[in-house]
């Protein structure tokens, strides 16, 4: 069965389409690097698939499930550009009341266990608002991994966070990949995607122009998948001028 | 299409309008109790009884666009609201004038005038709103949200402002009874369907600004992508 | 006497009728016009910046 | 259904939790009702029996002033961080969010009109702890009204440039019936001559704007907080 089936998706902001017909199937177990510019539809996408937002045409069906419905959203983790977690709230506060709406059987355990995970035993009981930088988003990761979801949802999981959060964060990843989770990530950093990525996937003017498993050109070479697949007007457009 | 409805239903409009002046003011005789002053219901409470027409096709509009999601309907909303405001503007400035000749004052926070300015303060948190909320489809959906919470409490203010304890003036059934001489029956109806047929035409204008301003919006964020 | 002012309100009350019509009406036509002149201006903007994207919508 | 409501009761102690801790809407909105409470005895020169007959005015006034500054915060406390996402993106549905921000936002307003209780009560001579019971129920039930609405409107502005100034505009006329009626009971209560029957035709009115506009926005509140 696929983690995530998306059926030619469409999303309109007002007349503009910033999802065209996006049409992307992932493996289970997988992890997808979603690659593309700014403005090329990757956060549009991946709040669609959170639930956070609804397509305008299209169907979205992820583990069996259609986006957006409690059995989807209790099985998927989000980690978005913010960092979501509560600054007047402790560590463990905020990861007994995410427990809570996550639908975790014991909130407490699993919060306790979760800052184990990250490392913040010692700070449990103290606010967010005291930590810095990297103990903040160290939380914010907690906090996604806390219900053990089968489907990682991570919108540029890499350019905001420092190295022992990105280290956490990786090691995480690829003890959920063990688990058997899927992963699906965007990013514009390829370099950084390609050591977890299994598959890719590139999206350009809101349509996914190629995907499939990650191969060693991309590695070698990280401008190799625009230049193949990317936007061909734009390759024109450079080629005249 | 769009644009020969326009003319259409504002030519007609206005030509039935000019007529219905005619009849008003020239042929018919004073009523006994007012004098002159009366034939201002013939303004006055077609403009009322179409901007509740008006907002009530906003209301509509709203419902069908949360259930659609097509913004056509937002523009509807929008439009129609827009121009069920501009009547009830037309309706508190003709009655407040008539309520200075009759009553000498201004403002006599009669019962049912006291309800169109609170059904206009509610609209206008609406207009206001809108041109604040940046993402056309988050515009809509909170548009369509204000206007089913606003028109959802017209009939409660009805009723708080007959509460038996609230000091409204109840200035008596001077057009309250709706007990209209036969003779001042067929103006009156038509100035009813005059404002119906400039208020839809004003409304179709409208519709066309939102369309374009759409197509406009959706060009910035083209060139944004660019 | 009476009727005379009583014939001054309903001047009134017509010309505030009509004139808040005509205020509304002259509010659609001048923004009528700046969103067309926008229109044209933007419109004229893509096709110098990015041509390609008319096929493509 | 219950998963819901547990939700809810989460995101309500939550939002209450935070509060008290920070006290950032607390403050401003009890200190604000004091200032204003201050100024009514300046801004008009009254008798005994004036006092009574402007008294329930004067409170619903000055807490609903209140009110608009304690649900300003409902969902303005979830942009930082981004927080709102986490919570749509939760299982929780989208109306056990709004219902949690509306009952955390219904008791800090309880507990800013209880505190101005005290100083309205000293300053005008007012015995409200006469009729108390009435009194309360009164306030529940037009509190409730309030902060539903105001909750309502806190999501539709969460985005909105200028938050604070669009909330007022679209939240006092659409208290207009509540407002009318709270006052004149309230009134009614203090001066204990109301016009027979009043009472009860306000309540009925006070009950039915708060059942109307709770499920209203139960219903709605989905569309607005998934975009």
């Amino acid at each position: 069965m696929l983690a995530v089936a998306a059926e030619r998706v469409w999303k309109y902001f007002g007349d503009y389409p910033a999802l065209r017909g996006a049409t992307l199937h992932t493996k289970r177990g997988a992890c997808l690097a979603l690659l593309g510019r700014n403005g090329a539809g990757k956060t549009t996408l991946l709040r669609i698939l959170a639930g956070l937002s609804r397509p305008t045409k299209g169907e979205i069906t992820l583990l069996g499930q259609s986006a957006g419905s409690h059995e989807s959203r209790r099985r998927v983790g989000y980690l978005g550009h913010g960092i979501g977690v509560y600054d007047d709230l402790s560590a463990t506060e905020n990861l007994v009341l995410f427990g809570q709406l996550l639908g975790v059987n014991e909130p407490a355990k699993a919060a306790a266990a979760a800052l184990e995970l990250v490392g913040l035993t010692r700070v449990k009981d103290g606010l967010a608002r005291e930590f810095s930088r990297g103990m903040r988003q160290r939380l914010a990761v907690a906090r996604a991994f806390l219900h053990e979801p089968e489907l990682l949802l991570l919108d540029e999981p890499f350019t905001s966070l420092d190295d022992r959060a990105i280290a956490v964060l990786q090691t995480l990843l690829a003890g959920a990949l063990r688990r058997g989770a899927t992963i699906v990530m965007s990013t514009h950093q390829i370099r950084e995607a390609m050591e977890l990525a299994t598959d890719v996937a590139l999206l350009e003017r809101g349509q996914i122009v190629y995907s499939g498993p990650q191969t060693a050109e991309m590695l070698a070479d990280p401008g190799w998948l625009y230049r193949t697949y990317g936007d061909k007007g734009a390759g024109d457009r450079s080629a005249r001028s | 299409m769009r644009e020969k409805a326009t003319y259409v239903l504002g030519i007609l409009g206005t030509l039935l309008m000019l007529l219905n002046l005619k009849t008003i003011f020239l042929d018919l005789p004073n009523e006994a109790a007012q004098g002159a002053i009366f034939r201002i219901i013939f303004i006055h409470v077609p403009a009322a009884i179409n901007a509740d027409v008006f907002l009530f096709v906003a209301l509509v509009a709203s419902i069908m666009f949360l259930a659609k999601k097509n913004f056509f309907w937002d523009s509807l909303a929008v439009s129609a609201t827009e121009v069920g405001v501009m009547l009830l503007c037309v309706n508190l400035a003709t009655g407040s004038i008539w309520g200075r000749n009759i009553w000498g004052v201004w403002w006599a926070w009669d019962l049912r005038m006291t309800s169109q300015l609170m059904c206009l303060l509610l609209y206008l948190g609406y207009l206001l709103v809108r041109p604040a909320i940046g993402e056309p489809t988050q515009r809509a959906t909170m548009s369509a949200f204000i206007s089913i919470f606003a028109f959802a409490d017209i009939p409660l203010v009805a009723m708080a402002i007959r509460l038996p304890n609230v000091r409204t003036q109840h200035p008596g059934p001077v057009l309250e009874t709706g007990t209209l001489d036969a003779l001042y029956r067929p103006p009156f109806i038509i100035g009813i369907f005059v404002l119906l047929l400039i208020g839809a035409a004003l409304t179709l204008v409208r519709l066309h600004q939102e369309t374009t301003r759409r197509e406009i919006d959706s060009l910035r964020r083209e060139l944004h992508a660019i | 006497m009476m009727d005379l002012i009583n014939l001054r309100f309903l001047f009134y009350g017509y010309t505030a009728g009509f004139l808040i019509i005509f205020a509304f009406v002259l509010m659609l036509v001048s923004r009528g016009r700046r969103i067309d002149k926008e229109l044209t201006r933007l419109k004229s903007l893509v096709e110098d910046g990015g041509g390609h994207d008319k096929d493509r919508v | 259904m219950t998963r819901g409501l547990i939700a809810a009761l989460a995101i309500a102690r939550k939002d209450l939790r935070t509060e008290l801790r920070t006290k950032e809407s607390l403050n401003a909105s009890a200190s604000f009702a004091l200032v204003i409470l201050v100024l009514f005895s300046f801004a008009f020169d009254l008798g005994r029996e004036e006092i009574y007959a402007i008294s329930g005015g004067m409170l619903w006034l000055v807490w609903s002033f209140a009110g608009a500054l304690i649900v300003n915060r409902s969902f303005a406390r979830e942009l930082p961080n981004d927080c709102l996402d986490v919570l749509v993106a939760s299982p929780a549905p989208a109306w056990a969010v709004f219902l949690g921000k509306a009952i955390a936002a219904f008791f800090l307003l309880i507990l800013v009109e209880a505190i101005s209780l005290l100083p309205f009560g000293l300053f005008y001579n007012i015995a409200w702890y006469d009729s108390a019971g009435s009194l309360l129920v009164v306030m529940a039930l037009t509190t409730w009204g309030i902060t539903v609405v105001g909750a309502a409107f806190s999501a539709v502005t969460v985005n909105v440039r200028l938050r604070e100034l669009m909330l007022p505009v679209l939240l006092y006329p659409i208290l207009i019936p509540l407002l009318i009626a709270a006052m004149g009971v309230t009134t009614g209560l203090f001066s204990g001559d109301a016009v027979p029957g009043s009472a009860a035709a306000s309540l009925r009115l006070l009950a039915g704007f708060d059942v109307m506009y709770t499920a209203l926005a139960l219903y709605l509140i989905e569309y607005v907080l998934v975009g």
